[in-house]
């Protein structure tokens, strides 16, 4: 693969036949640069893994080449001949396929329909939607990614992974030439990630050209043959993927060499037993789960996607419902289907789904961090707030956590990018100053700098002597963090490990147990 | 740009509305009547207002026009508008009668001659001009009538009520004449009256007359509250093969109130028995001369109290008085 | 309840526009501000942004009517217009923080003339058995000698604390319809509104309650002092309302809740609670209203406002308060009620035919909410 | 298994509760439960539930249409011009009628899709000023229809009712439009996600504005069907009907925020239920000063019903997350 880098290093001839490339692209928004002279040319039958911090100008490069938004300057080639979209339409007819990073499905349709939703295939001359045929070819589309459900369903009753996988048929089936994947695993499980790999591999041996874009940089690894590093809007390097071990994209993304991806432990757990949760049940989600969460330990929760593991955390929680079983705070019962019981006794969640579930996203980051804390700040009887102290106290923790963002008062928290929207509502919970905090995937989909911050503060949190039960599907983080891993298959808890006994592939077994979730 | 347009039409809009209407003052010395009442949504209304607006003006006032759509806090703050015009009198055609006494005694402080038509105040507290139909005695004497016409039959009859919006006073009254009679003959009746609620909508009329006629196929005793209502009886009733001249055996006795054009030509062909009328024209023409009178003599609260008792219009008396009855002058174009 | 198809968020949002997945830079375009008149520009579009928007336009169309209209600005009709302002001020207030939940009240009118009918029962001085002794309530509440609290020391002021609790109940059935149940919020105050306003008209079958007390008639149009009593009443609850909700707990919870319940919820918020009260302080402030209105109209009336639902909701709506929750404040309020009542007033000066007064109004509420619109753009480029 | 007898239930008590009513009234009052009684009930839900279908359109994308019963007006007025003024012949009049329908639902699309007005204040201003423009032609005289027009109400064909027939018609082709034809689908897409539409290069704008143009249509022919019945047009005609529209459509299970909904059964089911109740309190003879009373509960014990059934179908649903039922 071959790509030109102005000013650094022999600029290199685009050869005969790249699929696409961009010469000299630039963006700016408001006179700020988001692209800086960008050329990058994508060879047929390739992967490129294109690398980059949030903010570095991943989604706006692909934005321009989708046709969602306008080059200043510079020009696109598509095949050899110029290219200038105008909509994302136009980049569809085009022959590229772009699945995005947040899903589009319409969740009151079936998976037929959302395939479809574009182009309904109707009978002949007639108006009328040829619900047969849509079938049909809805289900082939599904099997080429071995996904393995009706093509009736509503949208709203799959998994996100199922939802995630049908968002990639859909492109699939509009047979494009060139692929984007924007972040594509995210809601997957270690299964459907396999399935879809197969899937790129074989697009690859197709001739088709792909260009995957992912945080999980191990992945990138694995699929790419050329790596691309963005940051702060330029090309800062190219290659082949055997040139740029893990360790050098970080290097190149972040400018600096990161001593490493995780920081140093920090904590240590201690005797007194913080949480104690006993034969927690609800049927068809969880099945007399049993644990404890120690005073400074960081508990990791190991599970794949639908494993019950999330389920269950609200349930402790208070967010959802349980038939049976226990929850005790110190030695307090907590009340179920409660979560303000749970957060005067000290705990905090920080759930999976910022944008649904942890953020006011239209409302600005001051408020967003206050919102657990308020109480503390308003007199008894009239509820009056003390605005200053708490404008005072949200702004510290607002830096404390290295919140990125020109005014904590007036900037609503959608304007800001994932990993500080993750720091946003961890600082919400931290102002709370909880003694237990139940964390569900903090990391996803957010950069590398972003988890290194979200990894420390964590850890900050356990060594001042609270409990931590971090949930998450990415074994490699929960081996640097957790003092404990417990393992969850199927709504039970199959396994626990010490971290003497940590062992990458002793856990996976474990959660591998009965092979994957099962699904009708 | 897209910007610069819209705010353009935006403005052309606004200005648009303002322009449209012309400046009050400029109409010369004339005297001004202000006339505010309840609604236009009904013949009976529409052929009070055109009255009393038509009168007003022949007399050479000026009348300023004021609907409040029955919306009482309205009509007061209309009104209290129209006081500050210093108008030269004041008509209302009031939501009720005690919304008239509010309204007269800021009339009364404003020193401006008060005109109350067609519905009775509540009290004599304001000085007013009041010129008043009993809606509950024309009802009664228009329901009466009926009920001569269902004693002849020799049998019980089964009585029906098309009851106005229980919201407003006529159509109470209405209804309380109607009972008067039902309790004045308790042999004729073979139960309790069937209600039937209209809102005074033709459509809710409609619906509900179906189910009534349909629960109860034997109703052959009808009063509506108003004449308004009898195309929508005629279109319920036909299909069923009782919209008979009164005689046959099959024929509703029916009654209604108000005296509109209808009205009058269904008397006239003989499908309905009687209607109560309220002497419209009669009460346009009093209620304009005793104002005038007030407003000529300089007096700034003239009371008085001007009774129009109205009557039945009916089969029976049709050629002699058909032509108090509004409706018949207006059938007839005179 | 969502009726905007518009890009959901409008101006104090920020960006009308979802910069979309960990935003790489703000998107849409920059404000356009290469163009001649730039000071010019800029000033109108101060105007046009500012929070006071609706206000100045409602000065700027008096001034535009003032040559047409001398008496506009007659003494009298500035008092009543302001008199006008305020009882409608109150119940659109209450309208305001169910709106901020994303709910609707319907039922705000006819909790108005159920509570005007109970209060005039309870201190009726006097009735006639002719109009009454139908209804239900004769003997046992009502005689000719007037209600219960008839002629008592504290009569009025008891009578008005059970109005105003009883139009607080009002607003608790629907707040716990809504909240506890999930029951969607318009067909909750849809048929609330059905039922007690026939219970209103059934107490006293439809008849009037005249003959109230001095005492209570004076909170029509009294004063203390210079102040008429409506205006005391009537600012009193807009600056607590907007103390309530600027600068408590309660009012940064009730933002939260419009703006996305599931996150509330999880941050410990009681959202149930916060949205009940928010029905229950809409009830409060309609049965409020309801106090002013029919003392100034001397009377219990069982069809009370009937008609005044759409100027209640259009007061808040056409000021920007969004039907889809999070975005509401009291300055607002206070600013669309001042245009629904200037709007009424004038139309009412000017002479008109009826069918025409519909029309103007319609186009100038149109001309307003176009307006709107453009600011809503407006602030979009700029942000 | 339990929970899906259960939830087959659940799905259905609309019709449950519909059913129930019905049998209930038909014990109470009399010559309830017949065929009868079941065409009048029909031939008097034809009219409001014309403009109800209309209405679901414009609630399946998440709008609202406070414009209908002045819609309704204007047609009627238009309509009486053709027929009554100009002498025309009767066909003519539903042309003009369905015209000035169409005419004032553009105009609400346009106001919102294109001005990106608010649809309720976009269609209050259409409500207002178009009354008043109605007046404007009428004075407020109450326009009288010729037996040209009235005695369509009468016309029968197979022994049915020609309301009930347009009515049945309308019915079943929003039903088909809607399960069965591309922009059908693409309504529910845009109202259960207009960001995600416009991304999916869905023509957003029209697919809004389509459903307020069928909504103005629909509020046109339901106009028309009721003055054929009634042959009488008075000033205040259609009034206080868009909020019946509302409640009978949300009542039949459309959801007011969008996406959710059917013409069939639901929104029919609602209308109907309605009509069924009133007509039961008018058959047993209720004093009318309850009726509304009793009205207004039934219809908010109706929607408490359906509100607890969507919360125990979460509760199901959210068993099977897992697919695990053992």
């Amino acid at each position: 693969m071959h790509a030109s880098m102005e000013g650094r290093g022999p600029s290199m001839e685009a050869p005969e036949g790249a699929a696409f490339q961009f010469l000299g692209v630039t963006k700016s928004f408001f006179g700020v640069p988001v692209l800086r002279e960008v050329s990058l040319s994508l060879r047929p039958g390739s992967v490129l893994g294109l690398v980059g911090e949030n903010g570095a100008g991943k989604s706006t490069l692909m934005n321009v080449m989708g046709g969602v938004l306008r080059p200043d300057g510079g020009r696109m080639l598509l095949g050899g001949t110029p290219y200038q979209p105008q909509e994302p339409g136009d980049a569809r007819a085009a022959g590229i396929g772009f699945i995005h990073q947040e899903l589009n499905l319409f969740t009151n349709l079936s998976v037929a329909e959302n395939m479809f939703i574009e182009s309904f295939p109707t009978l002949r001359r007639t108006p009328a939607i040829d619900k047969r045929r849509m079938a049909e070819r809805t289900r082939e589309h599904l099997a080429q990614i071995g996904l393995d459900i009706s093509p009736g369903a509503l949208v709203e009753t799959l998994s996100p992974g199922e939802r995630q996988l049908v968002e990639i048929a859909k492109v699939l089936a509009m047979q494009p030439r060139i692929f984007i994947f924007d972040e594509p695993t995210t809601s997957l499980t270690a299964k459907e990630t396999g399935l879809l790999f197969e899937v790129i591999r074989r697009l690859r041996t197709r001739r088709a050209s792909i260009i995957y874009i992912s945080h999980i940089l191990g992945h990138v690894a694995e699929l790419a043959d050329e790596v691309a590093v963005l940051r702060n809007g330029e090309l800062v390097a190219t290659g082949p993927t055997a040139e740029y071990p893990v360790p050098r994209m970080i290097s190149c993304m972040v400018g600096r060499d990161l001593k490493s991806i995780f920081p140093p432990k920090a904590s240590a757990p201690q005797e007194e037993v913080l949480l104690r949760v006993e034969k927690l049940s609800q049927p068809g989600i969880v099945r007399d789960v049993d644990l404890t969460v120690h005073k400074g330990e960081i508990v990791g929760l190991f599970g794949l996607m639908g494993s019950g593991r999330t389920e269950l955390a609200r349930m402790i929680f208070g967010v959802d419902r349980y038939e049976r079983g226990t929850v005790r705070v110190g030695n307090g019962l907590l009340p179920r289907g409660d979560p303000r019981a749970a957060i005067e006794r000290g705990m905090a969640f920080v759930t999976e789904n910022r944008r649904e579930e942890g953020l006011l996203m239209n409302v600005s980051i001051a408020d967003n961090i206050g919102l657990v804390a308020l109480p503390e700040f308003a007199r008894a009887v009239t509820g009056h707030l003390r605005r200053r102290r708490l404008q005072e106290a949200t702004a510290q923790k607002a830096q404390e956590l290295h919140i990125k963002a020109t005014s904590y008062e007036a900037q609503p928290a959608k304007s800001l990018s994932g990993g500080n929207q993750q720091k946003v509502v961890l600082a919400k919970w931290l102002l709370a100053a909880p003694r237990i905090l139940l964390v569900d995937e903090p990391t996803r989909g957010i950069d590398v700098g972003a988890k290194y911050d979200v990894y420390t503060i964590i850890g900050e949190l356990a060594r001042r002597g609270s409990g931590v039960l971090y949930i998450s599907s990415e074994l490699e983080e929960l081996l640097a963090v957790a003092d404990r891993i417990l393992v969850m298959n199927r709504g039970e808890l199959v396994g626990q490990f010490e971290r003497s006994e940590f062992a990458e592939e002793r856990v996976m077994r474990a959660a591998f147990r009965q092979g994957d979730e099962v699904r009708p | 740009m897209r910007f610069r347009i819209g705010l353009l039409v935006a403005a052309g809009l606004l200005a648009g509305a303002l322009v449209l209407p012309r400046p009050t003052q400029a109409a010369n010395k004339k005297l001004t009547i202000a006339f505010s009442f309840q609604d236009l949504e009904t013949e009976f209304w529409v052929a009070g207002h055109k009255a009393i607006a038509e009168t007003l003006a022949k007399r050479g006032f000026k009348v300023i026009e004021k609907n409040c759509s029955k919306d009482a806090n309205l009509q007061l703050e209309q009104v209290k508008g129209l006081l500050t015009q210093n108008v030269d009198g004041v008509i209302i055609i009031p939501v009720d009668g005690e919304l008239a006494v509010t309204i007269g005694k800021l009339a009364n402080q404003a020193q401006i001659p008060y005109g109350v038509f067609n519905r009775p105040p509540s009290n004599k507290d304001a000085k007013a001009l009041v010129v008043v139909a009993d809606n509950r005695k024309i009802a009664a004497d228009a329901v009466d009538y009926m009920a001569q016409q269902a004693k002849k039959l020799g049998r019980k009859v089964t009585p029906a009520i098309m009851v106005g919006d229980l919201g407003d006073p006529n159509a109470v009254g209405r209804r309380q004449g109607f009972y008067d009679v039902i309790e004045k003959y308790p042999e004729l009746w073979t139960g309790k009256p069937i209600e039937i609620p209209t809102k005074w909508d033709a459509n809710v009329g409609l619906q509900n007359l179906q189910s009534a006629v349909q629960a109860n196929p034997n109703i052959d005793f009808l009063f509506t509250s108003s004449d308004f209502l009898f195309p929508v009886i005629k279109s319920v009733l036909a299909p069923q093969g009782k919209w008979e001249k009164s005689g046959s055996a099959k024929h509703v006795i029916l009654g209604g109130l108000d005296g509109d054009k209808t009205a009058c030509g269904l008397i006239r062909d003989g499908y309905l028995d009687s209607t109560g009328v309220q002497n419209l024209f009669a009460e346009a023409e009093m209620i304009t001369d005793a104002i005038t009178a007030a407003v000529g003599a300089g007096e700034k609260t003239p009371e008085k109290w001007m009774d129009d008792h109205g009557f039945a219009l009916t089969q029976a008396n049709f050629k002699q008085r058909h032509l108090d009855m509004w409706g018949c002058r207006l059938l007839e174009g005179k | 309840m969502n009726t905007e198809s518009r890009p959901r968020e409008p101006a104090a949002g920020g960006g009308a526009r979802d910069p979309g997945p960990a935003a790489d830079g703000p998107a849409g375009p920059g404000p356009s501000a290469r163009r001649p008149h730039a000071r010019l520009r800029r000033l109108g579009r101060h105007l046009l942004l500012s929070e006071y928007f609706v206000l100045y336009l409602s000065i700027l169309y008096m001034l535009a009517l003032g040559p047409f209209l001398p008496q506009l600005f007659a003494a009298q009709n500035l008092a009543d217009m302001v008199s006008n302002i305020w009882p409608l001020l109150v119940v659109a207030i209450g309208q305001n923080f169910v709106l901020i939940t994303a709910g609707i009240d319907l039922s705000q009118t006819s909790n108005m003339a159920l509570t005007s009918v109970i209060g005039a029962v309870l201190i009726v001085t006097s009735c006639d058995p002719v109009l009454f002794s139908k209804c239900p309530l004769w003997g046992t509440f009502l005689t000719e000698h007037g209600g219960p609290l008839a002629g008592m020391a504290l009569g009025v002021p008891i009578a008005i604390l059970i109005m105003l609790v009883i139009g607080s109940l009002i607003g608790w059935v629907n707040g716990v319809a809504v909240a506890r149940f999930k029951m969607p919020a318009f067909m909750v105050t849809l048929t609330t509104m059905m039922f007690f306003s026939a219970v209103a008209i059934y107490l006293p079958k439809s008849e009037n309650i005249q003959n109230l007390p001095h005492a209570f008639n004076v909170l029509g149009k009294g004063r203390i002092g210079p102040v008429p009593i409506p205006l005391l009443v009537g600012a009193g609850v807009a600056v607590g309302a907007h103390l309530l909700l600027s600068r408590t707990l309660f009012g940064r919870r009730l933002y939260a809740v419009g703006t996305n319940p599931v996150a509330s919820t999880i941050s410990g918020i009681p959202t149930a609670r916060i949205i009940t009260r928010a029905y229950v302080l809409a009830g409060f402030c309609a049965a409020l209203a309801s106090v002013l209105y029919s003392a100034r109209l001397e009377m219990g009336r069982p069809t009370l406002a009937r008609t005044q639902f759409i100027d209640i909701v259009g007061a808040n709506v056409i000021a920007g308060v969004s039907l889809s929750g999070g975005k509401g404040k009291i300055t607002w309020t206070l600013f669309g009620v001042i245009f629904f009542v200037l709007l009424a007033n004038t139309l009412n000066l000017l002479d008109l035919p009826f069918y025409s007064i519909d029309i103007v109004k319609g186009l100038v509420i149109f001309g307003a909410a176009f307006l709107d619109v453009l600011r809503t753009r407006a602030a979009a480029q700029g942000h | 298994m339990g929970s899906r007898a259960s939830r087959g239930i659940l799905r259905n008590t609309t019709f449950v509760l519909f059913v129930l009513v019905f049998v209930v009234f038909g014990m109470l009052a009399r010559n309830f439960l017949t065929l009868g009684n079941l065409q009048v009930i029909l031939s008097n839900s034809s009219y409001i539930g014309i403009i109800t279908v209309g209405m679901t359109f414009v609630l399946l994308v998440g709008g609202i249409d406070l414009s209908v019963g002045s819609i309704m007006y204007l047609s009627a007025v238009a309509t009486s011009l053709v027929v009554n003024d100009l002498e025309l012949s009767p066909w003519l009049g539903v042309v003009a009628c369905l015209g000035v329908g169409l005419a004032f639902g553009a105009l609400n699309a346009f106001a919102v899709t294109r001005l990106g007005i608010v649809p309720f204040i976009a269609t209050l201003v259409t409500m207002i000023a178009g009354r008043g423009l109605g007046l404007l032609v009428t004075q407020s005289v109450q326009l009288d229809f010729p037996d040209s027009i009235t005695l369509l109400a009468t016309v029968r064909l197979g022994g049915v009712q020609l309301n009930i027939l347009i009515y049945a018609l309308v019915v079943a082709a929003a039903a088909l439009f809607l399960a069965y034809t591309s922009w059908g689908r693409r309504l529910y897409a845009v109202g259960n996600d207009p960001e995600a539409a416009r991304k999916a290069g869905l023509k957003v704008p029209r697919l809004i504005g389509s459903t307020y143009v069928l909504s103005g249509v629909c509020a046109a022919l339901g106009g028309f069907v009721s003055i054929a019945q009634i042959g009488r047009v008075p000033a205040g005609f259609g009034r206080n009907n868009e909020f019946d529209a509302i409640a009978a459509a949300v009542l039949g299970g459309v959801s007011l925020f969008g996406g959710v909904g059917t013409v069939f059964p639901g929104a029919l089911l609602g209308t109907v239920m309605i009509r069924v109740i009133q007509a039961g309190l008018v058959a047993r003879n209720i004093d009318i000063y309850i009726q509304p009373i009793i009205m207004g509960a039934i219809i908010f014990f109706a929607v408490l019903l359906d509100a607890l059934r969507n919360l125990q179908l979460k509760k199901l649903g959210r068993r099977n997350i897992m697919k695990m039922e053992t």
